[in-house]
């Protein structure tokens, strides 16, 4: 166990942020709402080698995991980066790596960048959890006739292909008898409508009428995608409260210059007491969050169950924390804070919008519970 | 004490209800139903409406057009008109300047701007915050010099609700440089068409543009449009900020979110089942309207109350603290209720402000359509009109005697 | 609706309270911990009226009501008095009033003051709500049997007799078939354990160990006691909030005391933003609270399921808000008020029983919920 | 990076566990488990065990008597023992002063002490409060006036946990009132047996005893008790606070205290079944379990770092202030779990300063026994040691720079 970077990471961490930097600011963020994925930006994103650089060399990146990922995730986070990172190279990739057998041939061209995929498997009445799946795929031919709606595909609105999971067998909620399709964005049939989040990511929702694909299309074993989503889910939650660090790290750090600079009743902000403890609080949960990242990561070495407890409780803490943050920090700023053109409004929304992503903080409450039992409070044993 | 309660308030209370059911025009319930702010022409036609009823401004003192109603017949006229999703008022002018000039302004005033704030013809900007004086209103720096019989304005507001559909705004000046920060200030009615004022709408994080910012560049104001002395307008600032006691607690409006919040859960599903049979899920919205209701009788409280009693002044802070905090809850427990869509970007169609690029909405109709954007708005609940931390002072002070 | 105290409830407030501080204060409050029901204060407190005062002409009382009691038990909050006046004087007498029938012959000695009774409707698994009745009660005879427990009998261990709910018929959370028993202190087969709680008030639990009783002990119609109970609980649980009330009130405005007068740092404690805001939190809580009460005051006069709703609303309310104040009242003070010498603690423990009597906070959340469906969040309606 | 758990640490914990389930005498279990301060005699009687196996004190440095564990090997220990529900040992001796003489004090001084403090002979008070100097200890009043080759010390400390029981106690004494108020403070070996030493143990609101009042009156203390220098005990008293930052956490004992609450929230039923199952309950539990394991990181993350980091110290306030929060709610959810148990008092038994009088238990037993007790005396939690306010200036100042 090592909480330091190592040199490759202290150096990737170094060339991400300086990359986000001197490329990303919140004109740039605001001027692409409606087109995220800067082609000129992602192509260099792709060419610096950091859509491969959370995959070890076996799957198909340059020998880092996870930590890698996450550093990558914090610095888009801090940077309010609307880039599809988190939505290609994270979830989809680690669906496509878990989904075993040709899904690997996909994921050479999604880390050099040369196409980008989106993972579709929420559902409305879902609330974010991908294990509902009431989505049908009816055998017709040699291939299949798709049926039914996913909801807040992230990176879904610029996306070259989808991973759309629907049932093949059972239940709406059993785990057997779900299929992961690849589909073309523009395939017939396929109707997407685009919305922003609102934090000015791009999402859509896909409607499948009646659309047909070849047996090609199924990525992985038919009926047994559940797992590989799973998992894929759970690393891209990760992620995401990777990318929420970044975001409330930022959010505070701003907020604590204000209050040094603004001056009221003829002080500087930052001497009333009051504030200064609400900075204190807003402190204890970015590094309780940050130490919750850490164990989410260990945990996502774990077992299935293991791994998903991990990965929801960082999302239940993070989420929580980050809100809490983003929320103080708006009012800590007063009436500037609510502003498009200031910055710390933009990083609540995206706290908020994360929180909210694959699951409410109720929702991983929830699943730690019932996924937790007798166990004891504890990741390590 | 005596809480029993009178059932003619439940005639009184029908009485309303029905005249709202056949007086408000559907469209306007319509878009009462989506939780933008209300359009302009609404809230005016709106106003029109209740005026011709007498309703416009119950709240005023009889002699300036308010009604004889009791605290209580008062507070359910609110409950009901939030209820049936009718336009808000504009506040600013009923709420803010409406009471100061009953009570300060000259007869002439008075016959000038009240009836037609009354009958929605005239809105009204607050122009009292400036940029580097937020909630500390005493070192406001917008200047106004007296220069024959005018005064000649110049300086920069900011936060103006709705100022660029006002035709009046009322600012506090600084008259007297030599005075005591808060002695030298004056309350001035300025007509926002003069010459010299311009009005810049701020984008908001909700993506609206009700905020505002005023500059004014040697705007003459005539010296009959000062309400009462000159170098006591921080007495009348102080008097506007009390009279709205209890409508900032806002309960009717937040007991009127209750029932969307509701109506959404109900038709929300979970795991199967309606999300408001989720026992977690209840128990929060159960939480939050019984806290309503806590409001709820605050606000009786201080309604039955002799109105010139100045302990009431303070407790006015006690209800828009937590007032503030339960609209900002019931709206962020209605985006939870939306579920994926709860984080998805809605713009309001009816705001000219809005770009027209920047409409692309999520697939939702009806109740669901402002939720996301609401949510993130009512931050700014606990910031303006005094933010929570100058209303932990004010009782502090006021009340504890720390 | 009125607001202010009439004449007379002025004078009773005036006189309750310069009562208590002339008779009480924390050295009697913990020498008198094993006994609480002081003979000669009892027999004061009942010369004077008040175990009456809350009752109307018609029910044997003095002209008042609810908020005649609350003004006594509010009284009593503020001054930590462990008399069972609102076990006896509220709790049972409003379960006897709403009992019909003979019952209203035992309320005359219990307004004099002759005897002390108190109400075992609890059980253990019911986790204070009295709707959960296990204990039974057979017949035999031309009387009955009962066997069970009862928990947490307020005021049960110097009562001179007892309530006992037992279940004649149906189901242990059925509506119909609890029967309401007057018991004795002394009736052979009533096993008592006493102790006390936090606050150093009195309880018991009672054993019922085949205990036989003749018809006559029946309270009210046989099978239909539930109704009565009920009403009895939410007249007592009215009371208990009151008694909050005036807990919460004194604690926070010792804590506003202690504040001017202790330095530390070079300053009076009066001082620190960070503590004035606190404060003001407190007082948030508490002009909340009192609010919350009077909502309470009206709602008994409504309809049962109105009546439970406003009951159960306030019991949340101001369960969570003392539990607040009390904590950081603890909080402001720092070591002494942890202290059993000194009162301030003994607010948060009052406070912290008070909440919990009757169903916890999110019982009566829970409550509120089952009860109010699609009504409006108001109690005006 | 790389938190990948060594499963060799597994093993580690197996051993531990089976050391403490042979060595663990079943009387101090059943006592462990209800909750109340472990009693006196259990205490030494555990250490003594440990310091047999070697791990009566596996923090301090190897050179004094320290385990060579990894660092998550010491807090895997930590974890164990707290499950095992053995005596909590004597953290002032083993915690506070024990790393002080290490580092500061003299041979001499850690050859008698230090052995002693490992094998439960010796007891230590802690002497840094008075009455008017509570978590602003610069303003201390005791003096200690050196008169031969001897200090005479005259003075008040307040809140020394279980001086009752100590034969030392180490305390801070003004030795130079001329100097700035933080210069002037020396750090002192005080023989709690000596003439002149008065203990008064003050009763707490849980009904427990194990604070106290210590009075000095012309106590002698020979110029050897003097730790370091004369003049630099603030430092002193510093390295100890700082010392304790990931114990003060006590994420290992609120993590029994979780399982506890489950067992006890398994047995308790509501509406028919555990009320472990009921959603709200439920996920109660579950958050305060989350936010545990966010603190256990939180402390692996501080065990990690080089513990000569100055930025570790301010550090310790987050860890207190969010452990103190998480050991308070466990207890008062503990107490929810028994429902109408949870506001009924039990006295520990053994403990031989409650009156006999005073013992009047409801009926409970087991696991339950001391929940509502320790439910209340949890309040102290964020008061001693620093309170939670002065953390916040703490972290403000140090961490935020404000």
């Amino acid at each position: 166990m090592d909480f330091n970077h190592t040199g490759e990471q202290a150096a990737l961490a170094d060339s991400v942020r300086r990359f986000c930097d001197d490329n990303i600011d919140l004109a740039s963020h605001r001027r692409d709402g409606r087109s995220p994925s800067d082609t000129r930006l992602w192509r260099q994103i792709a060419d610096l080698g950091w859509l491969g650089a959370g995959l070890s060399e076996e799957e198909g990146g340059f020998g880092g995991g996870p930590v890698e990922s996450a550093i990558i995730a914090e610095a888009f986070g801090r940077s309010l980066a609307v880039e599809p990172y988190v939505s290609s190279a994270v979830l989809s990739v680690r669906t496509l790596l878990a989904s075993g057998g040709s899904a690997a041939s996909l994921i050479e061209s999604i880390v050099s960048g040369e196409r980008t995929v989106a993972l579709a498997c929420c559902e409305p009445e879902g609330r974010g959890d991908p294990s509902h799946v009431s989505a049908r795929a009816e055998r017709k031919g040699g291939g299949y006739r798709l049926s039914g709606r996913k909801s807040l595909v992230l990176g879904g609105a610029n996306a070259d292909f989808h991973l759309v999971s629907a049932r093949t067998s059972g239940d709406v909620r059993d785990d057997d008898g779900v299929t992961l399709f690849r589909i073309e964005r523009a395939h017939p049939g396929l109707r997407r409508q685009d919305y922003r989040l609102v934090d000015r990511r791009m999402a859509c929702d896909l409607w499948l009428d009646d659309l047909e694909v070849g047996a090609d299309a199924v990525v992985g074993e038919p009926d047994q995608a559940s797992g590989a989503i799973r998992e894929g889910v759970d690393h891209g939650i990760a992620a995401i409260c990777a990318d929420s660090l970044g975001a409330m790290d930022r959010a505070l750090w701003i907020t604590r210059d204000y209050l040094k600079t603004r001056k009221q009743f003829g002080q500087t902000l930052s001497s009333f007491q009051a504030l200064q403890h609400r900075m204190a609080d807003m402190l204890v949960e970015l590094e309780l969050s940050r130490s919750m990242l850490y164990a989410a990561l260990a945990a996502l070495a774990l077992g299935a169950d293991k791994r998903s407890r991990g990965v929801s409780a960082a999302k239940a803490v993070i989420g929580k924390a980050g809100i809490f943050i983003g929320q103080q920090a708006i009012q800590l700023h007063g009436g500037i804070g609510m502003t498009e053109e200031y910055a710390v409004g933009h990083y609540y929304k995206r706290l908020l919008a994360n929180a909210s992503l694959f699951g409410s903080i109720d929702a991983h409450i929830e699943r730690y519970a019932a996924l937790s039992g007798g166990e004891p409070a504890s990741v390590l044993f | 004490m005596d809480f029993t309660i009178d059932p003619a308030i439940h005639d009184f209370r029908r009485m309303v209800r029905s005249f709202i059911q056949e007086n408000l025009p559907e469209e306007m319930r319509r878009r009462g139903e989506r939780d933008f702010d209300s359009k302009e022409s609404d809230v005016r036609g709106w106003m029109r409406i209740l005026n011709a009823r007498g309703w416009a401004t119950p709240n005023w003192p009889e002699a300036c057009g308010g009604v004889n109603w009791s605290p209580l017949q008062k507070f359910v006229f609110q409950q009901e008109l939030r209820r049936a999703r009718a336009p808000v008022l504009d506040r600013v002018g009923t709420d803010l300047i409406g009471p100061v000039l009953c009570e300060f302004g000259t007869d002439a005033q008075r016959a000038r701007f009240l009836p037609r704030i009354q009958n929605g013809e005239d809105w009204w900007g607050q122009g009292f915050s400036e940029p580097d004086a937020g909630s500390d209103l005493a070192s406001l720096k917008t200047r106004a010099d007296l220069v024959g019989d005018a005064y000649v304005v110049n300086g920069q507001k900011i936060w103006t609700t709705c100022a660029q559909y006002a035709q009046w705004i009322f600012a506090l000046v600084r008259t007297d440089f030599s005075a005591k920060p808060q002695k030298g200030i004056s309350f001035l009615l300025i007509d926002a068409t003069s010459p010299g004022v311009t009005r810049r709408p701020i984008e908001s994080i909700d993506g609206g543009f009700t905020l505002n910012e005023v500059f004014f560049d040697n705007v003459e104001v005539p010296i009959e449009n000062l309400v009462g002395e000159a170098g006591k307008g921080w007495d009348y600032a102080k008097f506007l900020l009390t009279h709205e006691r209890t409508s900032s607690a806002e309960a009717p409006h937040t007991q009127r979110d209750i029932e969307q919040l509701k109506l959404l859960a109900s038709n929300a599903i979970k795991g199967g089942r309606p999300l408001l049979e989720d026992p977690v899920f209840r128990s929060k919205v159960a939480a939050l309207e019984i806290d309503v209701i806590a409001l709820e009788w605050a606000v009786l409280r201080i309604l039955h109350a002799d109105p010139d009693d100045p302990s009431l002044n303070s407790v006015a802070s006690i209800l828009k603290m937590r007032g503030n905090v339960q609209r900002q809850i019931v709206a962020e427990l209605a985006a939870e209720a939306l579920g994926d869509y709860g984080i998805a970007m809605f713009l309001d169609p009816d705001d000219p402000d809005v770009r027209a690029e920047d409409h692309l909405a999520p697939p939702l109709e009806g109740e669901a359509v402002g939720v996301s954007a609401r949510a993130i708005f009512r931050r700014a609940t606990s910031i303006y009109g005094g933010a929570a931390e100058v209303q932990r002072n004010i009782i502090a002070k006021q009340i504890l005697g720390l």
